[in-house]
């Protein structure tokens, strides 16, 4: 359980700073779900990322680099959860080619340490292409069960699209959510 | 050039063959290949969902003798397929989606239904192209008690519910569900199903006797999902379904009737282990034996915001009665646990890290018994028969 | 590399006896191509069996036992290459539920070291069911490219049935082959 | 109920979202998410298919920046799926089968004709559902050198080879190929193709305008399949065809006129290496360089009835005019080799044991570059750009 402990530890200081910015999000949340109309969701989920040894083929990852965009570790991966597709052709806002951007998606909120802004980041998964199976990642920070769908992380934001298939998930920077996160 | 298709023609070469290699008749009676069969139903025969994401378009269902977690049979489960066994057990329904050409091409949706001792198809029931690709979380799927109707989670992403007659094998409906998930099936009456809701209520739809919704009441605040979230995962005895919190408390509520009845409340997490910031964490973090009235919750200390899926570092038990916990022993990082339909149950959990099966006593006292290694790729999910 | 060399030490003494029936089964793979008909084919083939780590999932497996069927040392395995039916929900000669038994096949011929003979082996093919993807082997004495397809071993034996898809092998055996084999 | 599917609706979310969080605008620009184009096509683009048996209706083809041994995109290979490049390099086909219903369900078969730079589909030809549900071994697909037909290899388990226009993306024909097994087209002409027999010969096809065949010839034996079989792989300069064989002769055919002709023979393996009994092992075991000349074979030593395929301890290097060898490393448990087309060539493996794939300079001198792990599943096959 070290993984764990390490990961979380590394963390701390970045959940307590977004805790109440994930209650303002779960706020928007319910304004979508009152207009009858759901936003978009996210990656599929798995087991913990610590055990890549669970698939054959998963390529080596430095552990713990918050600027490597190939490691789970990447800041704009604080709520990623699915392949990242700067393993798999893409980059950290381009999908692999071949493939299509996900038409929804959902939004979660990263420190960046660079500058200790925290940026609001979109998910969008690549589809229409077979599962890349490359740096599997799972964080799941303001993840919620999928009666709060704009937060949950268990579905496949390719099923919107009419390539259906799931390829890797992208982290585009959207916007600086704020000089200073809630503190 | 149809080559060797036939039976016949297979048998016809094998014996030229062995007359080619001058086989001795001997005392040797040559062996015919057959198709095994099942072991007879068990109630320690557990149904393991894999969404087996590194190809997500084929998901399996592996079923294990939980006697001796020995690897039994699989079926498919196609593209993010969810799975449920019949009330009787004797079949299992898999609502999916095939895409006509592997990765790309038009999407199909059905429900799948196997028999689940032959484990051969029944019947393929096409359903609209909505079903939630979606981890196969309990709950997605479920029945009524008489075996009737199947629900679906259908996800666009707007949620709805598909409604499936059984007896006809045909798509009855969609009800829309708005900002709700999940399918908790009234059990004393075969026409209701309850839904957990964004904003905390549940929400109750009673249908006619063709399966069409004739009514819909929302209850009361169950819980309050900004501050303490519930687990999606419910577990009942007979109406009286309980949810667990992110934060440990156990939630109730009857399902039974046309609005849900919230019940008590009371939490697994005792004064002693907030220190450590132990919290429920998992894909289906806990089970619950109506007839000890034990729940099984899968623990782990250090908890924070984002942890609500980690491995167990423990299992701790509890009489739901007294709510005293009443056994606490290794977790053997599960995140899935699932007891037998038994008097006295066995307790069944998931290592992911390992796609290990662990089996644990509950008697005399709970009691690791068993793991065994290797169980497909990503299993997330186990149903008892 | 430890593994090969453990691995056909073992079976040197089986090797120098199967030699020469070989010889007699590749005459009778002419036969049959001689004839405008070929003879059933084998399983897939991948990676060295010693590699388990290759994929998630693989059960632990007992390296080394000739009578455990189980293991890919199993003695009739000799030239099987493709999942264990024993591993699957079947047996050493069952298809696991819900499958069917290919309808074409090919025949090895395998040494048992408790009675000294050599045993045809019919390696059948369980099909129509998603892959088992347990207990992967991969045995190729006497194995030769597919101009010779009734001893090769590198396509599905599944093709041949109408359920298409390869899910696992059996190792049947057919017969006796001779009291001691070629010497 | 049908959520947000439009772009546009999509963009109204995000802006409501950003607003709701309280975006400032600062200096930052959003970023859009885009499809990533490949690199221009360079020698080392190395395209590599894996079977993935564990998942064998889900194989792939992985494209990989051989200079870095970057992935840099995948396409779908299907059920037993058999790519190839075009001649200009294009184009990758694969011919594959897929069912119905994922697993189950009627099998179709096509050769799907993909754009090797955006690796976007552009073709689908039907063609009957008999190809080799084979292990991706070079010559089970090929093309003529003009590009206008495409040939794949069937197994029912009779063998034939289906022959399709690329022109006017259909299937042409069928040529039944009774035990003979490959596809080596003649390269100085575009109406011809070799196969290899079981008997040791070799059967030339002739083929009329439109793709059907006009006449067929047989060789001379070849070699001897009891004795010292030939790997199915085979490299060639123009019309001049190399073999190997699992003894480590050398052997060669001209196959550009009606009725192949039989070269040189000559052997890998020297006085001193047949004590410790090297030989070839893998499944695309040699790789051969025209401009260089240089042969290189993947080795292992203590070889024995069945190790023919074998990962390597060495890889071995040969001038083919002298018949020398002029460098030994290393193998890296290599199982498959090829050169890339440039006039001082890299030379490329696969390790399965890791999944790896290598990188070797050839020049000054042969050495290893380079390795990295983790390309999939059952990776054998290398084509190079």
């Amino acid at each position: 359980m070290q993984w764990l402990d390490d990961f979380f530890e590394r963390k701390t200081r970045e959940v307590a700073q977004l805790t109440s910015r994930r209650s303002a999000l779960l706020k928007f949340g319910k304004i979508l779900i009152g207009a009858g109309m759901l936003f978009p969701i996210l990656p599929f989920d798995r087991q913990p990322q610590a055990a890549p040894g669970g698939h054959g083929g998963q390529p080596p990852q430095d552990e713990g680099d918050v600027n490597k965009d190939t490691t789970c570790e990447y800041w704009r991966y604080c709520a990623l959860d699915g392949f990242l597709c700067t393993c798999c052709g893409g980059s950290i806002n381009e999908c692999p080619p071949g493939t299509e951007v996900s038409k929804v998606t959902w939004v979660g909120t990263c420190q960046n340490p660079n500058d200790n802004k925290a940026y609001l980041i979109s998910y969008n998964d690549c589809c229409g292409v077979t599962a890349c199976g490359r740096c599997m990642c799972n964080a799941n920070i303001g993840e919620r069960p999928a009666y709060r769908m704009g937060v949950h992380n268990d579905v496949n934001w390719c099923m919107g699209n009419k390539a259906n298939a799931y390829h890797c998930t992208v982290a585009v920077a959207l916007g600086i959510a704020e000089a200073r996160p809630h503190a | 050039m149809q080559g060797l298709r036939s039976g016949a023609a297979w048998a016809a070469a094998i014996c030229l063959l062995m007359s080619a290699a001058d086989l001795m008749a001997g005392d040797f009676t040559p062996e015919q290949p057959r198709v095994a069969k099942l072991p007879a139903p068990d109630p320690a025969r557990m149904y393991v969902s894999d969404v087996a994401i590194s190809h997500i378009i084929d998901g399996r269902m592996h079923i294990v003798d939980g006697n001796t977690l020995k690897y039994v049979g699989v079926i498919g489960l196609g593209f993010t397929g969810l799975g449920r066994l019949s009330p009787d057990r004797r079949e299992i329904y898999v609502a999916t989606t095939y895409l006509a050409k592997l990765n790309r091409g038009t999407r199909t949706d059905e429900v799948d239904v196997y028999d689940s001792q032959t484990l051969k198809i029944k019947a393929e029931i096409a359903i609209p192209p909505k079903h939630a690709q979606a981890l196969p979380y309990k709950g997605v799927i479920a029945t009524t008690p008489d075996g009737r109707f199947i629900f679906v989670q259908n996800a666009t992403p707007a949620s709805s519910i598909t409604v499936v007659d059984r007896k006809s094998a045909q798509y009855v409906t969609e009800i829309p569900t708005p900002g709700c998930w999940g399918i908790l099936p009234a059990q004393r009456v075969s026409n209701r199903f309850t839904t957990v809701c964004g904003d905390g209520t549940l929400l109750t739809v009673t249908l006619d006797a063709a399966g069409k919704p004739s009514g819909e009441a929302r209850s009361v605040r169950l819980f309050d999902p900004d501050k303490n979230p519930v687990y999606s995962q419910t577990e009942n005895e007979v109406d009286e379904y309980l949810f667990l919190s992110f934060y440990g408390d156990v939630l109730s509520a009857n399902l039974g009737g046309e609005t849900a009845k919230i019940g008590e409340k009371w939490s697994v997490i005792g004064e002693s282990d907030k220190q450590a910031n132990w919290r429920p964490g998992g894909y289906q973090p806990f089970a619950f034996h109506p007839g000890t009235r034990r729940l099984y919750v899968a623990m782990h200390p250090r908890g924070k915001e984002g942890s609500h899926k980690d491995p167990a570092a423990e299992i701790w038990a509890f009489d739901t009665k007294t709510h005293q916990r009443v056994a606490r022993v290794p977790g053997n990082n599960a995140v899935a646990l699932a007891v037998s339909h038994e008097a006295i149950p066995r307790l069944f959990g998931i290592d992911p890290l390992s796609a290990g099966l662990l089996r644990y006593e509950t008697a005399p006292a709970l009691k690791f018994g068993q793991r065994v290694d290797g169980f497909g790729e990503d299993p997330i999910l186990i149903e008892m028969q």
